[in-house]
């Protein structure tokens, strides 16, 4: 049955960076460099053709953009200048967009004005909301003791209700990505028992990024794997520590020394991106979308926040820290209910999950193949 | 016998007798060869025997003119034995020239030739099986008949010949002329012909001395045997479609069959120079039919039939496709 | 003839020959017959020391006849011709033994092979031995040209030679110049416009005092030789009532060049049928319009361009029409300025993009978002019409091979780049002017290496595409390439024509006439008076067919005489 | 040991010399029994040169001319055409088997054809042995 070209196609993923992917004359220079690409994974070029010829269901069911780390070789070799790597990167934005059952994502993406002013108006109404809730049962000057402006109490519930429902938007999206690409595959049948043999999978490329590794140079992976862990270990403190974190004037260093370390990861590669993609030194920064840039404007705000607050709050300026939080949930929340569900956070559970699928799927195909040959299974 | 005298004889091998025939048809010139010469053996006309010959000297005679291809041991034994005994051999008419006539039947092998003639013979009384042999005895008697060889060949492939006079017969005119030449020659009044060249004829076709006309073009769509069609008496016969071997014939018979209406059969062999006469004609004949396509041609052709009888009629014992000699 | 000399002279062809030839053997085998003075081998023949050596050695030995046994005679026979000469030798003393083409490149046994040359270069010694000195005819060249078709080939032709002060004649079957270029827009890469190119060209043509142009007319008959033809030239009168006239001419170039492929032929592509489906020339014509539609009118979204139609399959034509691939890129350009965001893709077998100019010109293409799709060889695409609720008016089926994919393709406009073929008149002017033609119906050229515009007729040239298909630049240098040949040869004003031709015995002509009608040439000529025939040597090429139907053997062939033919096969039997 | 058949080729110049040329320059391999004889045309031909050949001791004669209306002469090869079936005809009487004698058409394009032909007579004239005419020369020989 003859799949159905759609030459628009091409004009769409523009939007979301990939500019020159007619530019492919399929040579494989790409696919020859990229250490990722072994059967059954073409990347990046089979990607590209699809592009090209605007094979949509066929991308949508597409795990490859999500084995690429994007460490640019492939765009470096190109001899058209089709710049591969930015095509992956925008085929990951548009698969977001996909997953993404509220269209919210897609909004973002498609536009930046849209995104500034989700981000915004989502700042406001935190900000607005915690300073009332301050008012209404604190004092501004007051950081800690029973008349706290913000007391960690309150703000752990918000924050534990506020994970829920990124839970719930993310969660969904993930089922959707499952579906696109393993649940209503007809070819391949991944049973049961292989996901939780392989279950493993999913926490060892969430904290190595092991895949990563293999890109030629490895300075890219150190930054990417410094850059989540802060993030996780953050994570970790605000979620189950956050008390600790908010005592204070005293240093409780079982917390905070996890804390400082985290948001020290936070601003030193944060600050070390932002230059890389101003100067655009290597393939992989020099092309930035407008969520990229987003995305490390709030992460780098968030991370500059929590350490003034966390000064702050030791010099005893109650007032200042206490406005301070304020600014900082200002930028926490959009980017925790915005970026991680619909834009370019997400991919901190995509790529992990597409990993997972591709093993699986791949799995499966290497046995068919084998029953197809009547070779013996796996010794 | 005076001995200034030529000394002469006249034989013939495998022929008709009708070379002998065409000297005899020389009128009274014969009377100037009694002149000149003693006729020592000419079956025809006087009375000798072997032994007679036998008897003479090696190159006693003067000249031997020997009509008839060579079809048995008899003619040859006669061949070797007049060249062993002339000073000038001839071989006189088509026979002896190229085979002639006789030379046909090695189209055919020798069993065939016996069959048809001996065994599956219309005339033959029921039950006569009868072949001549070699060797036959009768009654205490042995008799003796020539062999038959496998081949007929024509003179040179047997002796040694010093010239040759073509024609089925050669023309009385022509025979006077070349006995004239052949006897001023050996009586020192005239220069003698290079040896092996051919005398009593012309050094052209016969289309030379053809009266009929012959136009450019020359386009035949069939053949015809003579009778099949009213010829024009004007117009050359390969343009009415009538196979004529004149164009690839010797001149020197006088134009006597083309000018009765009748092709001329290639009596007096090919032009000088020309390797085989059939060949000659083949491509003669193939310029004028007029089709571009294989089929119509082969058509055509049908028109022809037994082309090789006529093209090779006098000469098949001189085709390169011939065993060339007989030792 | 005694106390002939005979030199033999056996080119190893640096390993060509010596790697499966025994050449020394052959030296031992020929130096036994009789009159082989002297012989040797050498690695190159050809070269300037192994002909130093050939002439060497005629003075030395006083050699009065030559055998090379080297490469083809249709190769290397005029070279060694010319070393005969410079020695004093009559070139036709001269007989080549062809042991390379004809042997060492088409036998592997070493034994045979040699066995062979050497049966070879016996037969040329002992044909050779019974050559005669023949002298070249020197005749006047006149200077005129006669151009069949003015199509850019011809008119290039013209101009350069009319340039040069020569009066050219420029023969037209239609009723206008310009040929297949006239009906094209722009051209690849550089898009520039082929009317401007072509205006130019016209106008200096029709105003140029030294040319002729003819249109509407066709050439009937051509008669004669090089330097010297006589053409009948038929033109069709005002009234309509066609004339003829008669032209003398010393060349004759043919610039008849091509015609399209039907593209009905293929039904996969429902050409005549789907009225959206156009080849590239109906195409052409609406960009010359400058309005790009539907047979409805409306501006197509969605325009297929499909590659080599007739071209490069078994069933059609299995060569490469050579213009269409950067025909193709063109129309991905012209189409998109036409009809902007209009989706184009070029559904290609292999992108054919030689020549100067054209890999940028295919890189440039696809930067403008032209979508490739790769099919292969005789995996024809299917042309269907589109459903209703289909944004498109058709659907082309492909199995694209860079994606391993079977995908339907929408299209709204579909063109054909249909190939060149053979004009269906190219055998009538093949007669005409006596060259042959190759199995697809294009002339063929004397050399395809080194001799690409001359032809086997001398005099004759050809250029464009009538000789293969060729793009413009290409079409034009081999017109140009043509003229300057014709003045090379004009320049002298005399010309030598071949010492090769029949000739009657007078003493045995019998006036037979047999051989009258055979001459293609009219070259036969009978004297009524002394009721023989004589040949016109001018008028002969040599062929030899009255020759060997000469019943009586009256006429030879110089150069190839029975004598010379016969000693040739002793010489291959021996 | 097999036996070599000799065979003589007569080919036009213009076109099937070429060919023969052509399959040369394309290095396709054929049988090495042909030994060949260039003429300008077909026409030039004279079935003397058959006979000649085959009382020479050739086994077998291949003449090779332009496809009709391809003649280099326009209508040569036309000539050649007509001689041939009288050849045949002629050389049958003779006792000359069928395929000895060949007459085919070969362009200047067709190599390979040239190629083709020679090995497939090669093979056909070896099935048929020495030719008839060569053994009657031999007879005369031994005979002497």
């Amino acid at each position: 049955m003859a799949i159905r070209a759609n030459p628009k196609l091409i004009t769409e993923l523009e939007i979301y960076g990939a500019q020159d992917v007619s530019k492919c004359y399929h040579c494989g220079n790409c696919s020859a460099t990229c250490p990722f690409s072994k059967e059954p994974y073409i990347l990046p070029r089979r990607s590209m053709r699809s592009l090209q010829m605007g094979l949509e269901a066929k991308l949508e069911s597409d795990l490859e953009p999500w084995l690429c780390y994007y460490c640019g070789e492939c765009s470096t070799e190109c001899p058209r200048d089709a710049e591969p790597g930015e095509t992956m990167m925008s085929l990951r934005r548009w698969l977001t967009a996909r997953y993404d059952f509220t269209g919210i994502a897609r909004l973002f993406y498609l536009s930046a004005k849209a995104e500034m002013l989700a981000v915004i108006i989502v700042a406001l109404i935190a900000g607005a909301g915690f300073l009332l809730y301050g008012f209404s049962q604190g004092s501004i000057t007051q950081y800690g003791g029973p008349n706290a402006f913000l007391p960690a109490s309150s703000v752990h519930i918000f924050d534990w209700t506020l994970a829920a429902v990124l839970l719930a938007l993310l969660g969904t999206n993930c089922a959707r990505m499952w579906w696109f690409t393993v649940g209503r595959d007809t070819k391949v049948h991944v049973p049961l028992s292989a996901y939780v043999r392989k279950i493993y999978l999913l926490p060892m490329h969430f904290f190595t990024q092991m895949r990563y590794a293999k890109c030629e140079q490895k300075r890219p992976w150190v930054l990417h794997l410094v850059l989540m862990l802060s993030y996780v270990t953050m994570l970790v403190l605000i979620m189950f520590f956050l008390e600790s974190m908010w005592s204070g004037p005293a240093i409780n260093w079982s917390v905070h020394a996890f804390g400082l370390a985290a948001t020290a990861g936070l601003l030193v590669t944060t600050i070390v991106f932002l230059r890389k993609r101003l100067k655009k030194s290597e393939a992989q920064y020099q092309q930035s979308h407008e969520t990229d840039w987003m995305f490390l404007v709030l992460l780098i705000v968030v991370a500059a926040t929590g350490l003034l607050q966390f000064t702050l709050h030791r010099l005893g300026l109650d007032t200042a820290a206490n406005v301070n939080y304020v600014i900082h949930m200002m930028a926490v929340v959009p980017m925790l209910l915005l970026e991680v569900p619909f834009s370019k956070w997400s991919h901190m559970a995509y790529r992990p999950l597409a990993m997972y699928f591709a093993d699986l799927k791949a799995e499966e195909m290497v046995s068919k193949e084998r029953e197809a040959v009547g070779a013996p299974q796996a010794a | 016998m005076a001995d200034d005298k030529l000394q002469i004889a006249i034989y013939w091998g495998a022929a008709c007798g009708g070379c002998d025939v065409s000297i005899l048809d020389t009128d009274a010139f014969i009377l100037e060869i009694d002149k000149a010469a003693d006729i020592r053996l000419w079956p025809i006309a006087t009375d000798g025997k072997y032994k007679d010959i036998e008897a003479l000297a090696d190159g006693e005679l003067d000249v031997a003119i020997m009509s008839g291809a060579v079809r048995n041991s008899e003619n040859e034994r006669m061949a070797h034995l007049l060249r062993q005994k002339s000073k000038v051999f001839v071989a006189y008419g088509s026979c002896a020239y190229m085979g002639g006539i006789p030379s046909l039947a090695n189209l055919v092998p020798r069993e065939e030739i016996i069959k048809r003639a001996y065994l599956s013979n219309a005339s033959l009384e029921p039950g006569n099986t009868t072949v001549p042999r070699p060797r036959t005895s009768l009654n205490g008697y042995d008799l003796e008949l020539p062999e038959f060889y496998p081949r007929v060949y024509k003179l040179d492939q047997v002796v040694d010949v010093d010239y040759y006079v073509p024609g089925c017969p050669p023309q009385p005119g022509q025979a006077q002329i070349a006995i004239t030449a052949l006897v001023q020659a050996l009586t020192g009044q005239a220069e003698a012909p290079p040896k092996g060249s051919v005398v009593g004829a012309y050094e052209r076709a016969l289309c030379d001395d053809c009266k009929r006309t012959k136009a450019e073009e020359k386009k035949v769509k069939r053949f015809y045997r003579p009778w099949e069609i009213m010829q024009d008496p004007e117009v050359c016969l390969m343009e009415q479609g009538i196979l004529c071997a004149g164009s690839a014939t010797r001149s020197g018979c006088g134009v006597r069959c083309p000018d009765s209406g009748i092709p001329c059969r290639g009596c007096y062999g090919p032009a000088p120079g020309v390797v085989d006469q059939g060949a000659k004609l083949l491509s003669a004949v193939a310029s004028i039919i007029d089709s571009k396509v294989a089929e119509d041609i082969d058509e055509i052709l049908l028109t022809l039939p037994d082309f090789t009888s006529f093209a090779n009629r006098y000469s098949v014992a001189a085709s390169p496709l011939q065993r060339s000699h007989r030792r | 003839m005694d106390d002939l000399k005979i030199g033999v002279f056996v080119c190893n062809c640096g390993t060509n020959i010596a790697k499966v030839i025994d050449c020394d053997a052959v030296i031992d085998s020929v130096e036994r017959l009789p009159y082989v003075a002297v012989a040797r081998t050498y690695k190159y023949m050809c070269s300037d020391p192994g002909q130093d050596m050939i002439q060497a050695d005629i003075e030395e030995y006083d050699l009065d006849r030559v055998v090379v046994a080297a490469c083809s005679p249709r190769m290397h026979e005029p070279t060694f011709r010319k070393a005969l000469q410079k020695a004093g030798l009559n070139p036709y003393f001269l007989e080549m033994a062809n042991i390379r083409e004809q042997c060492s490149w088409v036998h592997d046994d070493p034994v045979a092979a040699t066995e062979k040359a050497a049966a070879l270069t016996a037969a040329a010694v002992m044909r050779v031995a019974h050559h005669e000195a023949l002298e070249r005819r020197s005749v006047d060249m006149c200077p005129n040209t006669l151009i069949i078709g003015g199509g850019i080939a011809g008119m290039s032709a013209a101009l350069d030679l009319a340039d040069a002060g020569n009066r050219v004649y420029l023969a037209e079957r239609s009723d206008h110049l310009g040929g297949n270029v006239a009906r094209a827009d722009l051209t690849a890469p550089y898009l520039d416009s082929a009317r401007d190119m072509l205006t130019e060209r016209v106008t200096r043509v029709v105003e140029h005092p030294n040319i002729d142009v003819l249109l509407e007319s066709q050439v009937r008959k051509v008669d004669g030789f090089v330097g010297n033809f006589q053409t009948i030239i038929r033109a069709k009168a005002d009234d309509g009532a066609p004339s003829d006239s008669v032209y003398d001419v010393g060349s004759i170039i043919v610039c008849t060049g091509y015609k399209e492929f039907d593209a009905s032929r293929i039904t996969h592509y429902g050409y005549g049928k789907l009225p959206n489906v156009v080849t590239s020339f109906e195409l052409e014509k609406m960009l010359r319009a400058g309005r790009v539609t539907t047979k409805e009118g409306k501006a197509p979204q969605y325009v297929a361009i499909i590659h080599c139609v007739g071209s490069r399959n078994l069933e059609f034509h299995a060569y490469c029409s050579r213009v269409c691939c950067m025909t193709a890129l063109k129309y991905a350009h012209e189409v998109k300025s036409a009809v902007p965001g209009a989706y184009v893709s070029d559904i290609y077998i292999d992108m054919h993009a030689f020549g100067k100019g054209m890999e940028d010109f295919y890189r440039r293409s696809s930067e403008i978002k032209t979508l490739f799709l790769m099919y292969e060889k005789n995996d024809y695409p299917v042309i269907r019409k589109a459903d209703a609720t289909d944004d498109c008016d058709m659907l082309i089926e492909v199995n694209e091979t860079l994606s391993g994919e079977t995908i339907e393709m929408p299209a709204d406009l579909v063109v054909l780049m249909v190939g060149m073929e053979a004009r269906e008149d190219s055998e009538e002017v093949a007669h005409l002017v006596n060259i042959s033609r190759d199995k697809d119906g294009w002339f063929i050229e004397s050399h395809p290496k080194l001799d690409p515009v001359a032809t086997t007729t001398d005099g004759v040239y050809i250029a464009g595409a009538c000789q293969a298909p060729k793009d413009i630049p290409d079409s034009v240098a081999q017109a140009r390439a043509a003229a300057a040949r014709i003045l090379a040869r004009t320049a002298l004003g005399r010309i030598d024509i071949d010492a090769v031709f029949a000739e009657v015995d007078e003493e045995k002509c019998s006036g037979c006439r047999m051989c009258n009608e055979l001459c293609p040439y009219v070259a036969i000529e009978f004297d009524a008076e002394k009721r023989r025939s004589h040949v016109i040597s001018a008028l002969c090429k040599a062929c030899g067919a009255c020759v060997a139907a000469c019943p009586s053997g009256a006429i030879t062939a110089r150069h190839f005489t029975d004598k010379q033919i016969f000693s040739e096969i002793e010489g291959v039997l021996a | 040991m097999t036996f070599e058949p000799k065979i003589v080729g007569f080919l036009c110049n213009w076109c099937s010399y070429t060919g023969a040329d052509l399959a040369g320059t394309s290095r396709i391999h054929y049988a090495p029994n042909v030994r060949i004889i260039r003429v300008m045309c077909s026409a030039r031909i004279d079935p003397t040169f058959v006979l000649k050949a085959l009382h020479d001791g050739a086994d077998g004669v291949l003449i090779c001319g332009c496809h009709p209306g391809d003649c280099h002469y326009s209508e040569g090869n036309y000539k050649m055409m007509r001689r041939y079936p009288l050849l045949k005809s002629l050389l049958a009487d003779y006792g000359i088997e069928d395929e000895r004698v060949r007459l085919e058409w070969v362009s200047a394009s067709e190599g390979q054809r040239f190629a083709d032909i020679v090995n497939d007579m090669t093979e056909r004239v070896r099935a048929l042995g020495p030719s008839p005419v060569k053994a009657a020369l031999e007879a005369d020989l031994a005979e002497r």
